[in-house]
Parts: structure tokens; C-alpha cells; sequence
């Protein structure tokens, strides 16, 4: 994986941050507001933000690099969604206010309703699964107004929380949305920004944090080989174990690419093929590498004490987040049927 | 000729009857029992569960009856594991002591010891932990550095076992560790150590990745067991753990862990499933199915007191495989965000699952000293 | 594998008969007539008869063992078809010819006709895939007359051969019948004896062939493994092939017993399910094990010269005759999708 | 930080042009030949088409054109490479030349060879052969036997090369032999022999178990190259060969060898594809993008002077993987009894291709072989 200049700045700050306390807390639900200040304080989170609107005016592609990183630290905060958040607003026009941010819908299937009320807004519906809702101190909503997808800026009080988590006990809250909105904190979307986009934004960002978590356990995987000894040898010089390592070496090495092709389409307006390939190349990796993983680390790995765990938990939830890999095949196999066999090969290489 | 000899299992039409009665047992023992906590499999722990278990002749059930044994056959000893972890029963208080420590103590205890302990574990009163994993001996088991120095009337136990399943309920633990002066495999011994009463044992709770208790540390420090807790031969522990393992390899544990993923999948999908699904769902049945059969080859060899050692092996390298695969498909077949707080049955098992999957291929010995085990049986090593 | 006495008698016999020349002739499409007749007279073809009509009055589970004999060998004849289509005879009580014979209709959703004519019968339709029909004496033929399933023996000349043949150039020919038949050449089949009961049959028996094939690689892989030196020891030596073939024994394991499980299934009545297991069980390790097989074997493996493919061809076509691993995992999961959660279990170990 | 290494490919838009005129070229090209012979791949043997590549300057294309090249980017080649796999060209008469032998001349070629041989290669008139394994030299390439001799003039050789593709229709090979004392790795060198012009060298056909055409024993018997033709320095063999190895496995053939299965299933299958089929697709799909990405990935390495022998030893892990596994799954999609003979296009190709299948992850190194190779990019050998 070679390194961006702002990879290796979030490197820096990432490695700082976060420790296996800070990974346990989060897990007990105390939210890291230390460590978040640190990465507001960057600027991280307003990285999808353009320059006019107080971001950074970076590539988009080069900005989503930052979850690659935070994949890798299993950073436990809400950047992902923020940077979502910074996106939706600022293409609305819409104020971006400080402080974590999430996003709504993220489950397929849902929808958000947005009525005029007493010139203002009337917000209602459910949203499930939202990442980090809890801790979201205003969430960017996605809704349909008479057929145009509206953006809505809701702040905490504006919703009801059900806390839930994911494998990796990272929050996933139901929230329940009953709240009267003034006149501008709601917005049309961007052009073509709609709940596809969101989606597939989302599934190019945790393919993102995917192949960087991948990349932070091929990391772990061999460093224990090298230093784990059994029969006389450290494990790494087993024939077996060199194997392990090498495939996993290889699916985080096709994950890490298959990411990066994903955020260069988001930048190319969001072409949903590639973030398809991303999501489903990255999806099927994560399982298996974890799995690899753990293999090569036997008993220890398996402890809550030592942190790979952070890692494969992780993994095998973001995998399932904005899409699983069936669901991102299905898109892309009935959309390659359509074509025809004839275009077939036309299609992988134009996508 | 290279072969893996597999002979096909015998007949018993008697374990048949004795299927019926064990599941109109279970279905009323584990009414109350949720998809989540049967998916604990056999890490599931009731004692009270054992102790019915017990009552019913359904552990030590193919020991002398002079020692609370039934003198039933291994198969209908099978049919017993099996029916007990298709239905998610919790069966950690007697599982390790019926499967392993008490086949232990008929093959090298003394009479003493056998008449002492046989009959509580019959009864599902005495729960075994194995010390035999270190911290620097894993797969490597000849590694292990806890030493037993004989004192008078006994020996002074120092050193720390790891990974010890139970131990913190444990009633006894199978102690294996060094007596002796030689390297590796040698000068090795086994101890039978009374948890309740030792002094000098400290144990530790190492937490899972899920945050569950199963494992823990257990610290010897000048613990003194007396003469009486040596089991078998002084200097023959290596050759009675390798028969040990034997034992802990042969049951169906090791390809039924992700069962109950495939029922509750079974129940989402309904009656009738995509081609895709029901494909999914007659490969695994039949992965199932033919495992049960090795596996009733495997409870054919023990009743006719042969070494299933390699035959465990290959029913444990292929079984472990199934077992991973199966919540790894499942997640696929049916979209799902798992967690393990969802009250969806499903998730809840699959959740449950799909993090533990990872460590059916480490526990009872890893993938590679499996196929180790093969290879050497193919006579490649 | 435990062996039976016919097993170890067919193995002496077939061992002394299967030759690589024999292999290559059979290849270029010569009849092996002189094996042939020794496998006849040793009376194996009619292992499946009665001993009422003429066969060994054997037990049919342990006759059929005799095909995973004939598969470890790659017997180059119509052994499987002979057996089959001599069941089909005695249980529609017809006279059994000497000789090669076949059955008719393996492919699924073909049907022949059987019209009365003339004080006899009149056979005609088409039946592709018919193994070894261009060398068969006779087939022994199903066809629906009026609703009742047929059994009709057809003597070569009385349909037309379109040879055809699988990846191991085995014949699979198309027959075209168009044929005036005798009377008593046709009579009803023994009950419960369909196309479906034939088919069931025809999947049994290429489970045992394949699983004896598969048990013929192990073999074959091993030896080579300690034989062939690399990197100054045998290959078998190095952990990553001591993997590969250990991975190799427990799928041909699991395939002997999925196998054995079928041919006990043929003998109470031909219970469709665990003959289903060992067709998908088998056919599943058959592409496993060639696979694993000309890994291990390397570059010589893959030479016409070495008889390594002999086994590896029969698998990848033998796996898809009689229903693929997908037609009868499709079979048994309907099934059991019928049967409900709560009888998931019950049904499996009743299967 | 343990990682392995994988730029994003350069950009290259001229090459989105160049693809179309490739595809133009073709589709034209190749109207007559059937699936099943499009399914060789690059095993297919077509002199006039190498001519005609060659004409329209797609051989040699990143060599000087003082040389007969064209001077264009890696990445363009790799463009004509992955069109020309896709559309199973013929293309066994260039391949190797074009892949490994050109740019091995050009690395360390004499000037005179340079001249002589490099414009034949690139007009598509020169084909190449690897003189690289023997009997007992696989994988462990240092484990060779031929043996040159130097005489007056040059070298006599003697010794058995296996496995030879194409050299039977070769015009040269470059042969990897002893010439010197030491053991393993050390005095070896490469010759460049002219298989139409050298005595004592016999071509005996080694066929596969397709029955088809493709590998040869060549056998020296005191065959005699003169001086001119050592190719680089003397002993340096081992150096060179492994970089040639190098440019062996970068190509896109390490993934694409089974994509005409995917396109006839496709064509089967059908506009509106089954929940099961249209997942397959996506999923090979996905795959195919991937290795494509990375393989440009390589290819911009190339194009910067740097060793591409890890990423490519990736790229071929990954690929021999999907290439394996796309004709097991597509068997599975479509029903199907496979047969060469079959006048169904599927059939016929999926028949070649799964016979072909095991010896993907043989052929320019073996698994075992690229693993290790990662292994030592991990660090761990």
C-alpha cells in the first residue's frame, strides 16, 4: 500500500489515539471525546467538504484514503459518518456544524419522510442501524419531499435513540425521527445525490476501512509469526503458516485495490460499478483474511486481551454494512447479463 | 496400497429407540432455552442440566457399572452427543470429564481413584478442566514447562497452564506437566488435582473476544497434591495424552458447532427457498450427513477398542471446515447486520457463531497438527 | 477403505487387466473386448441379478462395491451399464443377454416411447449421453406405455448410434430408437423401478466409481510425493504437499463414505436422499481432488503419458452424469426446506 | 510496518484509443475461429496473425525503435495483452517472445543479437521457446543438468530440457544450462539457440492429457552454439533467469484464462439470469476488475524500471485462484456433460478450459513457489 501524504498525517494521529483502552471503552459505550477533538482538530472530518464550504478542497479520492487508515487503527469514532454528513450538507448548501455527525437511512428499504409544516418542516420515520446515532450530535438525513430528494440537518433531541450494536459492539441505534425543522435546515440533494448515492458512498467507505483493517492484520499476522516460537522455531519458518500469510497477504493486497478503485469512483461521481467491485472484493476478503488471521495466531488471537480482535470484529461487520457482497453482485451480475455476453468483456474494463 | 482405512459403522438399531427418548427429553429440558444460549453449543453450563443428564444414564454410559457406567455401546453413546448439540443443550458441566478424563481414568487410574470419581461424573456431579496448554506450549505440547517435584507423600506442583476451559467451575483438573529429567516428549506425568481442596492454585479469567469466560490461567505456586493424585505411570504422561486427544478429537463437536445457524436459517427461508438457498441448504445436509457416518465409524473403532486417532483427524479437518463455512454462507443467504444483542433468532445465532467459527479450527488442535496427523498416517512422515 | 472379498477379487482382476495401453486404446475408441470377457466370465456384470436369474444372489450394497473397485482402475468398459441394465432385466422378469449392455434414458427429461404394434411393440425417441451405447449388445431400455413404466431390451441394430463421448473419452453416444420389438422383449418394470429410480441408480453408482477413483489419487499422489525429489528431499517432505495431500485424503474419505452410504440405500429400496448425499458429496470432492492431485504431481501430471489423467478425466466427467452436485443439492434442500426448522435434524439423520 | 507494496495504476488515456483500435483489429481477425478454439487462449498457434499483430506494431511495443519497437508504454501493452487474452487471440507464435525473450535480449543481449533478432520478434517472425526445465528440475530450477561445454568456438551442450511450449515450431530457445563448477545456483548461464540451423538437437512431443501438442523433450547430444550465441555474461544465469521470471508472471494471462468460460455461460444464461447466476457473474466480475487493476498496477512498474516480481507473484495467487474456480462454478450454473467434441459452444469451451484448469497454477511457477516468493516479501524466509 503506498502512503499519501494525508494517509501518513492520520497514520500519525490514529497510531497516537487509539489504544486497547480506548478500544474497550468504546465497546463498554463510552464514547472516545478526547480522541475526537484530536481528529476534529485536523480537520479530518470535514475532508469531503469542498474549500468554499471550510473543508480542506482535497480530491475526494485522496480524502477517503483517511478511513483506509482509520480502518487499520479500528478507529472507534464517527469519521466515516461525518465525512458523509460534511457531503450530503455541503452539497445541499447547508450549514456544517462541528461536533460527530452520522447519517440516515442506511438500511435498504428505508425511507424518511419530509412534509411542510408552519413554513418550517415536519421530519418523521425510522431509521435502523445508524452508525454511532447515540453519540451524533446532529445526524444528516436523506429524504423524499414530492419526488426530489430533500437533505435535513437534524440535532440530537430531534430523534429517539434504541441503542444497538455490531460484532465489534460499535453503535448501530435505531433512530426514530419526530421533529419540526426550521425553513433552512432542509435542502434539495445535490444533483443525483439520492438514497442509491448514500448507499453506495457508504459501501465505498467501509470497503475503505475494510482493506485498511486488512492491511493492519497482515501487520499483526506476520510480526507474531516472526516472534511466536513452537517445535523449536518461530511459527513464521512453518511452511504452513508462510502459506497463510501469503494468501492473506494476497486478498488484503486485492482488497486494498479494489478500495482504492472505489474511492476514485466516488470521486468520479459516485460510478456505482466500481464501488460495487470494491464492496464485493473487499467483503469476501474480510472473512477470509480474519479467519486467516486468526489461524496464524491460534489461543491468543482469540483473547479479548490482545487486540486482534478489534480488527476481525470489525471486519466481519462492515462487510454486511451498506450492502453485503450478494447484494453488490446481484447489481453488478444482472447488470452485466443485460448487456450481453458480447459486451461482456467491454463492460469490466469501461466500468 | 496408500489408504485412510474407514470401515463403515456398525449397526445399532437399539440407538434408535434410544434417539426418540433423548429427544423428548431435551425438548422438555431446553424448552426455555433461546436460539442465542443453544448456540453456546457445549460451552452452554448448567449443572443442573447435567445432573438430569446424569440421572438418565446418559454420561459414562459405556463404563463398567461397578463404576456408575451403563455399559452401553459407543454408538448409542453417540447418538446421545449428537441429539444433545443438534438441540443446542448446555453440557459443559459433564462433557469434558464423559468424553476424555473419565475414559482417562478407567484406562490408567487406580481403583481407587476410579471408584472415588467415576460414579460423581456418572452422575453429572464432577465437572473437568484439561491443563495441558502453556503459554509457550500451544500445538507444541512437549514445550510444556510446569514441573511436579516429588516431596514427601507427594509432589509441590509450579507453573501456569493456559487456555483452561471450565477451570473456574471446574471440580478437577487433568494436570499434565513435568517430572521428570528428560527433554520434549519424556519425563512427563499426569495429575489428577482436586480444584476444590489443592492449595497454591490461582485462577484468572482470560476473557473471549466476545467478552465470554470460558478460558482461564490457572497459576500453580508451590501447590502441594498428595502421591494418591498421580494418574498412571510416572513418566508416561506423553503417551497417555496422545491417547487423551484421541478421545477429545473423536465426537461430533467437531462438525455440529454451527448446526443451529442452518436450523434458524431453515426457519427465515421458510418452505420455499430460492434455488440458490435450497441448493445451499441440501450441499450442507449432505456435508452433515456424511460426517454422521464417519463419525459412527469412528464410535465403531472406540467400542472395539481400536485408536480412532487418525480417523478423528480427517472427521476434524473436514468438519471444522463445514463449520466455518456454514455461518460464512448463511450470512449471504440471508442479509443480516449481525449482533448479539439482535432478538431476531437468526442473528442472534449467527452473531454467536460467526464469532466463535474462527476458533473451531485452534481448539482440540489446530488445522495444521491435523493435517500433520494425516500426513504421517499417509506414511510422509 | 475396508475391502470386501469381492472387492479384493475384482481389484486382483482389474489390476491385471487395466493397463495404460488398454487406457489409450480404449481412448481411441477401441472396445476392450478381451477384458471384457474376463470381467464377464469372473461374473461380475450380473452382480446386480438375482440368483433366480442367473446372477450371485449377492447383497446389493456389497455389489456394488465392485464399481468403486472398477473406478479406482479406471476400467475402461461398460461394467456400471451392464449391472444397471441387468437389474432393470430381472426385475421386469426379461431374460438377461451375455454381453456389453447399456440403459436408456440418463438425460434428464428425455423419455422413449413404447407403442403396441403388430401383436409386439414398437420402441422409438431419442436418449443422448447413453454410455458405452456404440459398444453395447443390448440396452435395456425404460419408456412409459399407458402410464406404466416399461422395461424393454433393445439388441444392437435396433437404433441408430450417434457416437459422442465425456472429457475422459468415454462413449456417450446418442441413440436414436426406431425399432419393431418382440412381445416378450417388454414387459412392466419391477415396481417402484422409474426413470427417476434409474436415475437414482445410475448417481449411486458413479459415486462409488468416483469415490474408487479418488482413493486411486490419494495413492497414486502419495507415492509420487515420496518419490520425486526437489530442492534435495522428496516433495512429500515439505508441509505444503504433506497439506495438500492430507486435505486430498479427508475429501476421498468423506467421498468413500458418502458412497458406501448410497450403495446401502440402492439395497433398502433405493432411498433417494442418502443416494443424493453421495452424489453431492462425491461430486464435490472429485474437482477437489483431481485438483489437489495434479497440483501435487506437477508438470508430469499433466502429460497424456503418465496415468494420472485417466482417473482426473473420469472424475470431472463422471461428477455431472447422472445430475450434477446442483441438481441433487437442489433435490435434497427443497426437501428439507418442506420439512421445516424443526425437522431439520430429524430428517437428517433419518435420511 | 510489514505490507506489500501496490501503487495505484498509472493513468493512461491514449490507451483507451489504442483498445478500440485493438478490438476493431479483432473482431475482424478472428471472425472464423470458433469458441472452442478461441478457448487455447494463448496456446493457440496462428503464424500468419503473429504477422499481422506484428505488422500493426503491437509486438515489442515498449522497445527502441532502433530495435523494430515502437517505443509506446507499458501500459498500452498491457492493453494489447488483456484484448488480445480476452478475445482468444492466437497469439503462442509472439507471446513468449514479446513477454520475456525480447526484453532479456534487450537487458543483456550483445548488440549484434540485438540487432539480428529484436526487429524478427517485433514484425512477429521470430517464435521462442523457454529451454528452462528439465526431468529432474522443476520447480527447483538450480537443480539443472545441462551442461555447456566450451569448446573452440564455443560451447557444446549437452543435456534434456522438458516441458518445452512451442518448440516444436520454434526459431530459437533460450536455454538455461551449467557452464562452470559450481553447485546450486552458481555457473549457470542462458545461450540463445537457433533451432532451425544447430545439429544435434531432437524435439520429441510430449502430449498433454488433452492429447494435444504443446510440450517437448529437447534433447542435446553434443550440440554445438557458437560463442556468439552466450546471451549476457557467463555464470550470470541465475541472476538473469530470475528476473526473467519476473516478466514471465506480469502479465494479464495469469487471470484470464478462463474468461471464455465466463462469456459463453453468460451467453447461456441470458439477459434476465437467475438470483444465482447474476451473483456468480458479479462476483467473477468483481474479481476480474480487481486483478485488472492490479495487473495495471504491475504494469506501471514496469514502466518505471522496477521489479515487478512480487506484486506479479500476487497478481498470479490471486488469479490462478478465480481461473481455477470460474469453470468449477460455471458447471454448476449451466447443466452440462462436458465433452471436447461437443458442437455446443459452452460445453466445448467450458470441456477445454477444465481440462486445462490444474495446470494454471503450475505453469511459470507453481503455487507453492509463489507463495514462498510472498512469504519472502512478508519478511518471514
Amino acid at each position: 500500500m503506498s502512503e499519501s501524504l494525508i494517509e501518513a498525517t492520520a497514520a500519525r494521529l490514529f497510531g497516537n489515539l487509539v489504544s486497547s483502552r480506548l478500544l474497550a471503552a468504546s465497546e463498554q459505550g463510552v464514547f472516545a471525546a478526547e480522541a475526537w477533538r484530536a481528529v476534529e482538530e485536523a480537520g479530518l472530518p470535514r475532508a469531503l467538504v469542498p474549500e468554499e464550504a471550510g473543508g480542506f478542497g482535497m480530491a475526494m479520492a485522496e480524502a477517503l484514503t483517511i478511513l483506509r487508515v482509520a480502518g487499520k487503527h479500528a478507529l472507534p469514532l464517527p469519521l466515516a459518518e461525518t465525512m458523509a454528513a460534511g457531503w450530503l450538507l455541503a452539497g445541499a448548501g447547508l450549514a456544517i456544524p462541528d461536533g460527530p455527525m452520522s447519517v440516515a437511512p442506511v438500511t435498504r428499504g428505508e425511507a424518511l419522510v419530509l412534509a411542510r409544516r408552519d413554513g418550517g418542516w415536519h421530519l418523521s420515520g425510522r431509521a435502523t442501524r445508524v452508525a454511532f446515532g447515540r453519540d451524533a450530535g446532529s445526524v444528516a438525513v436523506l429524504a423524499v419531499h414530492q419526488g426530489v430528494p430533500m437533505v435535513a440537518l437534524v440535532p440530537a433531541g430531534g430523534f429517539a435513540v434504541t441503542p444497538g450494536t455490531n460484532l465489534a459492539r460499535e453503535p448501530r441505534d435505531t433512530l426514530v425521527f419526530d421533529a419540526a425543522l426550521a425553513a433552512d435546515a432542509v435542502a434539495p440533494a445535490a444533483s443525483g445525490v439520492d438514497a442509491a448515492a448514500l448507499r453506495a458512498l457508504g459501501a465505498a467507505m467501509r470497503s475503505l476501512q475494510m482493506a485498511g483493517a486488512m492491511a493492519g492484520l497482515l501487520d499483526m499476522a506476520t510480526r507474531y509469526a516472526l516472534d511466536r516460537t513452537q517445535f523449536g522455531k518461530p511459527i513464521g519458518k512453518f511452511q504452513a503458516i508462510q502459506h497463510n500469510l501469503a494468501i492473506l497477504g494476497a486478498h488484503q493486497a486485492a482488497a486494498g485495490a479494489a478500495a482504492l478503485g472505489g474511492a476514485e469512483a466516488v470521486g468520479e461521481g459516485l460510478r456505482v460499478l466500481p464501488i460495487a467491485v470494491a464492496k464485493i472484493r473487499t467483503g469476501e476478503a474480510a472473512g477470509l483474511c480474519a479467519g486467516l488471521a486468526h489461524q496464524v495466531h491460534g489461543a491468543i488471537g482469540f483473547t479479548y486481551e490482545h487486540g486482534l480482535h478489534y480488527l476481525t470484529k470489525r471486519l466481519m461487520s462492515w462487510r454486511n454494512e451498506f450492502g453485503n457482497e450478494a447484494e453488490w453482485s446481484l447489481l453488478l451480475g444482472r447488470h452485466l447479463a443485460a448487456a450481453g455476453a458480447d459486451r461482456l468483456w467491454s463492460e469490466i474494463t469501461s466500468a | 496400497m496408500v489408504d485412510l482405512p474407514f470401515a463403515p459403522p456398525p449397526s445399532c438399531p437399539e440407538a434408535e429407540d434410544l434417539r426418540l427418548e433423548v429427544r423428548a427429553f431435551l425438548s422438555e429440558a431446553l424448552a426455555d432455552r433461546t436460539p442465542a444460549q443453544r448456540a453456546e453449543s457445549w460451552q452452554g453450563h448448567d449443572p443442573a442440566f447435567s445432573r438430569k443428564v446424569g440421572a438418565k444414564g446418559w454420561i459414562g454410559m459405556t463404563w463398567p457399572k461397578e463404576y456408575g457406567g451403563h455399559e452401553r455401546s459407543a454408538l448409542e453413546r453417540y447418538v446421545v452427543l449428537e441429539e444433545m448439540l443438534a438441540a443446542g443443550a448446555p453440557v459443559s458441566h459433564h462433557w469434558i470429564a464423559d468424553r476424555q478424563s473419565g475414559p482417562l481414568l478407567l484406562r490408567v487410574g487406580t481403583e481407587e481413584q476410579r471408584q472415588e470419581i467415576l460414579p460423581k461424573i456418572a452422575r453429572g456431579e464432577a465437572m473437568f478442566c484439561i491443563g495441558m496448554s502453556e503459554p509457550d506450549s500451544g500445538s507444541d505440547l512437549s514445550a510444556a514447562r510446569t514441573r511436579a517435584e516429588p516431596v514427601q507423600g507427594g509432589f509441590v506442583v509450579n507453573g501456569t497452564k493456559l487456555w483452561t476451559s471450565g477451570a473456574h467451575q471446574a471440580d478437577y483438573m487433568i494436570l499434565f506437566c513435568r517430572t521428570g529429567k528428560g527433554q520434549r516428549h519424556e519425563g512427563t506425568s499426569q495429575f489428577l488435582v482436586d480444584l476444590q481442596t489443592t492449595q497454591g492454585i490461582s485462577i484468572r479469567p482470560v476473557r473471549a473476544l466476545t467478552g465470554e469466560h470460558h478460558f482461564n490461567e490457572v497459576v500453580f505456586t508451590d501447590a502441594f497434591v498428595p502421591e494418591g493424585s498421580l494418574l498412571g505411570k510416572l513418566g508416561d504422561g506423553w503417551n497417555q495424552v496422545t491417547s487423551e486427544l484421541a478421545y477429545e478429537r473423536s465426537g461430533p463437536e467437531r462438525f455440529l458447532s454451527s448446526f443451529l445457524v442452518m436450523t434458524e436459517m431453515l426457519r427465515v427461508i421458510g418452505p420455499e427457498p430460492s434455488e440458490r438457498a435450497a441448493i445451499a441448504i441440501g450441499r450442507f445436509s449432505a456435508h452433515i450427513h456424511t460426517l454422521r457416518r464417519m463419525s459412527r465409524s469412528v464410535a465403531g473403532m472406540l467400542q472395539a477398542g481400536e485408536n480412532p486417532g487418525l480417523q478423528a483427524a480427517l472427521v476434524k479437518e473436514l468438519g471444522n471446515t463445514l463449520e466455518q463455512e456454514i455461518p460464512e454462507i448463511a450470512r449471504l443467504l440471508v442479509d443480516c447486520e449481525p449482533s448479539l444483542e439482535s432478538d431476531d433468532a437468526f442473528a442472534a445465532t449467527l452473531s454467536l457463531i460467526s464469532l466463535h467459527a474462527p476458533s473451531f479450527s485452534l481448539r482440540g488442535g489446530t488445522r495444521e497438527i491435523m493435517r500433520g496427523m494425516i500426513a504421517r498416517g499417509l506414511g510422509l512422515r
